[in-house]
């Protein structure tokens, strides 16, 4: 990282090459061939052949964060994870190989590097809930491809929203959480995360979050109590992604606001008032 | 073919509207790719007022069948910190730029004219007039007899050209261009968007945080399209056309309406290069008359 | 719950748009089904003139995104042929009828008011205003001055429930609805099409054969929301919510934002059975308050 | 024939079960499980998935003249012969089997029996043009079927808009003509139907026509001209198709306008004004 990567200007077409359902979730594999390669917590805004078709909707491009990107001779193949929570999604999610996207990105501010997030830190605190966790797979596997060292932790609803586990493949060590107890620890993630601040010097912390709202909250409520550094990468409701419509409004610790789309999506915790913004982020 | 508002003659006929594209943010999307191939023949400047706003609060978008609801509330830093931290970033802007302007009084927009068109990195002036005069109550742009005092006042205050965006949510939009055109306006633009709301799914609220808001994109155009056609026969000052463009045929529906000028507003949201698109698709439209009789007029 | 527009009492909240259904010419492509189970509560005939009116040349139909533009002109067989010929297959509808009517002087209003009023078949009026008095060159319905002149007149001529059909194309029609109640309207109903046109394609000449006609479908609904919860707020009368309702869910906002009633219109063309879907969908997220917190109004 | 046959009241599903390539046209089976056998000359509103997913458009359902109604045990099987021009006829003509159609007919008014076009009438001249061959084709095995006797005249511009000739099948006893004159007449089809109606009787001619604008004004002027009796098979932009919304207005002979939709599409050639109306009609 982790400046922002630029993204070419315009929107420009990519192929879906790739598609397998994990959990209730889709992971679909678009190859861009005119693209860079994103930093982790960059997002892509997507929109593909049908839009307009379910009365109209959806008429804007949809924000996603890529999840995974892999440089090939033929272009970057970015992986994006998909729930389907209305049209948008659940077109995105029907998508077969081949089918064409229309992408532009890698917008936004990425992740910063744990000695960015506080020099004094060792390594990472990874903490990702539900759908939330794509972010979290791209960022991980950055810091392992510089021997950064991380933990990281994962939260799930139950068993049918933990598709996202499948982007951390065969790694273990992987602390888990679910609400429905059926695995790892029953409950929050941000149990988890309590425990870990417990054990180190939360002084010397660098915690990167993505998840829903509440979870984000929580999180920032806790390293603010414990005095931790944290990155959250946030949602909003987005029409363009690049600034031009002041949509993506996220409030400032200070007043005012901040566009969710280049002074975010990932965000310093002490930046912002509360991570419970109206209309924003999953359920 | 020649694209002049007043004083101000232009590259080719495609703006933006006010508040779609923010040149200062896409740069740091974008990089200077941006300026190499700027989309459009003048920079329009999202709405600044005499204070800073911070804007409504979220949500402030809602989606609807072919088109969008904004209800943004005008967030900006107020003339002295455009003046001092976006002006500077928009002069780099290879393109003239145009600064769009609102009060809701007439001390305020004077105040704007006075700062802003002072500088001469700026070409021309558009007043966003669909705003209510604390005084009277009125929104001055549904009135042509507001419309035409605000503009006889600010025209004294500056050379440049003046642009009055008008505002759709009025019975008879020619008359207050008429209005504008007589009290000294170089230009109209229009339209602004349409008043509208949506409810949260499954909810008796309304989805935007500020209750309603402004309806853009395709679903309006068929309405922009009649009012710029009334508009442009009744006013001989130079005429912008926009509501719901998205391609270079939709441009040149506008054009062949008696727009002389065109602007891409919320298609910029969808496709950043847009305004791109339309420009080159319209050059060449213009180019091969024997495709598109097009009784295009310039101004 | 009750659908009550003044004296008259409705067994559900959906009713038809004037000029988007005609159960007479339904009928004969849909035989008696149609009458077995009718959607609307109350059928609204196409608006009648004093005179019969041949309607506009064609072309009469452009389609928008989301949306469509009429530019029909009122065809209709005038006051007489309206009450010899379609009233009595009219009456055998199963639902109280309610008739449009239009004029262009105030004259013509009465003398449509007397002929319709009058007949036991008829249980209520609409007023379509959006009609120009060619006394004072405005369109009656986008002055509340002129809308009060003429309910005042009306008012006077019959006991039967009179509506008043908005237009919304005017800067306030809050201000109009008020205007229609004080002069003892029972009703408003609202919103009617929004002026718009679009071109022949690769030409430069509008398609419509009168050269512009009006917007309705999905792409005005959240236009004619916002008009509705403005409208709603202002008056205590009885609120037909319209434009551009295709579901059930569409509906109920409508029904959340202030309108005791909703009609059917685009959609209709859609599905010829738009309004049953409506209706029932309707009556079961009315019926299960736990699906929907929707804040209904009676009237 | 030929009352009108009265459609089920509302929009109903129906799915397409075969389709094929005919020219540049295409020809589509829908299995229609709930409506009755349509009436030749009668059209049906479709509609399909996808809808609105070309920048808003198609809006509105499109009328299809209906080209062969074959009763199974599952219902009606209606074939469709698609020529696209636009949004919505390309999305019909792109349907493979098994796409659900939204469906609203049979609607309008038939083609009458040659004895009550003309009283006089041994049989009838059936005259199609181009894409317009569609209800003469099942009006031509109707005719048939009851053993009246009837002559067929097609016109095609050229052989890529020919493809509709596939619907008469095997059956040699068609006359036809090619604007391009690379087979059969050079010509158009109304020059045949001036030499049928030379070598006959006019005065007891039933002619049925359904084709371009063009074709049909000119197969009036004639019968006109000859007092020959006719139906045309008129098309004009529909919104509704069942009278509500008096959008598909054609002038009548002694002033005003009919509703297409109710009042045809079928109508007596001494009704109408003229067949060249603004907006209607294929080129
Ligand atoms: C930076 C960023 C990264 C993201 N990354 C991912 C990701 O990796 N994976 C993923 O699955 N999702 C991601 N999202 C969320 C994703 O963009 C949304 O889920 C998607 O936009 C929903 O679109 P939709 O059409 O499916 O649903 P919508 O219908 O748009 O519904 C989604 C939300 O909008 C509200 N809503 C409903 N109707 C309207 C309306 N008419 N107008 C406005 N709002 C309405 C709903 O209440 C709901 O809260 C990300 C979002 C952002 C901003
Ligand atoms: C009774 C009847 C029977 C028919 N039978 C057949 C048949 O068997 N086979 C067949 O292929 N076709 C048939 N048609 C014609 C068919 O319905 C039309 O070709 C179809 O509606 C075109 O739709 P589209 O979306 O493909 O094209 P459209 O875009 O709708 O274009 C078709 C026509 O509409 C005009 N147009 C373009 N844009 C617009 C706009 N925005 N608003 C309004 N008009 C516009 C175009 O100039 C063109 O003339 C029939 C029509 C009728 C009325
Ligand atoms: C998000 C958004 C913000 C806008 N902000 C402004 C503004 O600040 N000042 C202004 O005059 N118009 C503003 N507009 C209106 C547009 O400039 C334009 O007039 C309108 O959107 C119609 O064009 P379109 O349909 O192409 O977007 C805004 C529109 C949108 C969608
Ligand atoms: C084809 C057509 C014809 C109409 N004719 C009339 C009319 O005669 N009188 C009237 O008051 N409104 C008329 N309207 C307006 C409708 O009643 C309704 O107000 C409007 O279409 C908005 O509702 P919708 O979007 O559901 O269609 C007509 C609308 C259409 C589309
Ligand atoms: S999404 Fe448009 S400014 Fe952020
Ligand atoms: S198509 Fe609507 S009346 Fe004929």
């Amino acid at each position: 990282m982790t400046s922002r990567v630029l993204a070419p200007f315009g929107a420009r077409t990519a192929n879906v090459v790739a598609r397998r359902e994990t959990g209730g979730y889709v992971v679909f594999t678009a190859l861009d061939a005119d693209g860079p390669d994103p930093a982790p917590g960059q997002f892509y805004m997507l929109r593909s052949d049908g839009w307009g078709s379910h009365g109209g909707r959806p008429f804007l491009p949809r924000a996603f964060s890529v999840a995974a990107a892999e440089r090939t001779a033929d272009g970057v193949r970015l992986e994006f994870l998909v729930e389907a929570v209305g049209p948008g999604t659940s077109l995105l999610a029907s998508l077969e190989a081949r089918a064409e996207l229309t992408i532009t990105g890698p917008l936004g501010r990425p992740f910063s590097e744990p000695s960015e997030v506080n020099p004094a830190a060792p390594g990472a605190i990874m903490v990702g809930g539900g759908i939330g966790v794509a972010p979290i797979a791209i960022l991980r596997r950055h810091l392992t491809e510089q021997g950064i060292p991380g933990r990281t932790l994962l939260g799930f609803r139950d068993e049918a929203h933990s598709g996202g586990l499948e982007l951390f493949g065969a790694c273990q060590e992987v602390g888990l959480a679910f609400e429905d107890g059926h695995r790892g620890h029953q409950g929050y993630v941000t149990d988890l995360l309590q425990v870990a601040l417990k054990g180190d010097d939360a002084a010397s912390a660098a915690v990167y979050a993505c998840g829903p709202p509440a979870m984000l909250e929580a999180v920032r409520a806790i390293c603010a109590e414990r005095g931790a550094q944290a990155e959250l990468a946030m949602e909003a409701p987005m029409a363009c992604g690049y600034g031009a419509c002041f949509g993506c409004a996220v409030p400032l610790a200070d007043g005012g606001y901040m566009r969710l789309c280049v002074d975010g999506p990932v965000v310093r915790a002490d930046e912002i008032e509360t991570a419970l913004v109206a209309g924003s982020g999953h359920r | 073919m020649s694209y002049e508002i007043g004083s101000l003659s232009l590259d080719h006929p495609v703006l933006n509207g006010s508040g779609t594209f923010d040149a200062i943010a896409a740069r740091r999307a974008f990089g200077d790719a941006l300026l190499e191939d700027f989309p459009f023949s003048a920079f329009v400047s999202k709405t600044i007022t005499p204070e800073p706003r911070a804007g409504n609060p979220p949500p402030r978008l809602y989606e609807t069948p072919s088109g969008m609801i904004n209800s943004i509330g005008l967030p900006n830093k107020g003339l002295d910190g455009f003046l001092s931290n976006d002006l500077p970033q928009l002069a780099e802007l290879p393109v003239p730029l145009i600064v769009s302007v609102m009060a809701t009084d007439r001390a305020g927009f004077e105040r704007l004219v006075d700062g802003v068109g002072g500088r001469d990195e700026v070409a021309a002036l558009e007043l966003n007039v669909s705003c209510p005069n604390v005084k009277s109550g009125l929104i001055v742009g549904e009135q042509p007899s507001e419309t035409h005092a605000l503009v006889t006042a600010l025209r004294e205050r500056t050379e440049k050209p003046l642009i009055v965006k008008l505002t759709p949510n009025t019975a008879d939009p020619a008359a207050v261009a008429v209005a504008a055109e007589e009290a000294g306006a170089d230009g109209v633009s229009l339209i602004n968007t349409l008043r509208a709301t949506g409810l949260a799914p499954g909810s008796a609220e309304p989805w935007l945080g500020a209750g309603s808001g402004g309806l853009s994109g395709p679903a309006v155009r068929a309405i922009a399209l009649e009012q710029v056609r009334r508009v442009a026969a009744a006013v001989s000052i130079a005429v912008i056309g926009m509501g719901g463009i998205e391609t270079a045929a939709d441009a040149a529906e506008f054009m062949a309406s008696g727009a002389g000028l065109v602007a891409v507003g919320t298609a910029n949201f969808r496709d950043p290069g847009a305004g791109i698109r339309v420009r080159n698709g319209l050059k060449n439209l213009l180019d091969d008359t024997s495709t598109l009789h097009l009784n295009l007029r310039s101004n």
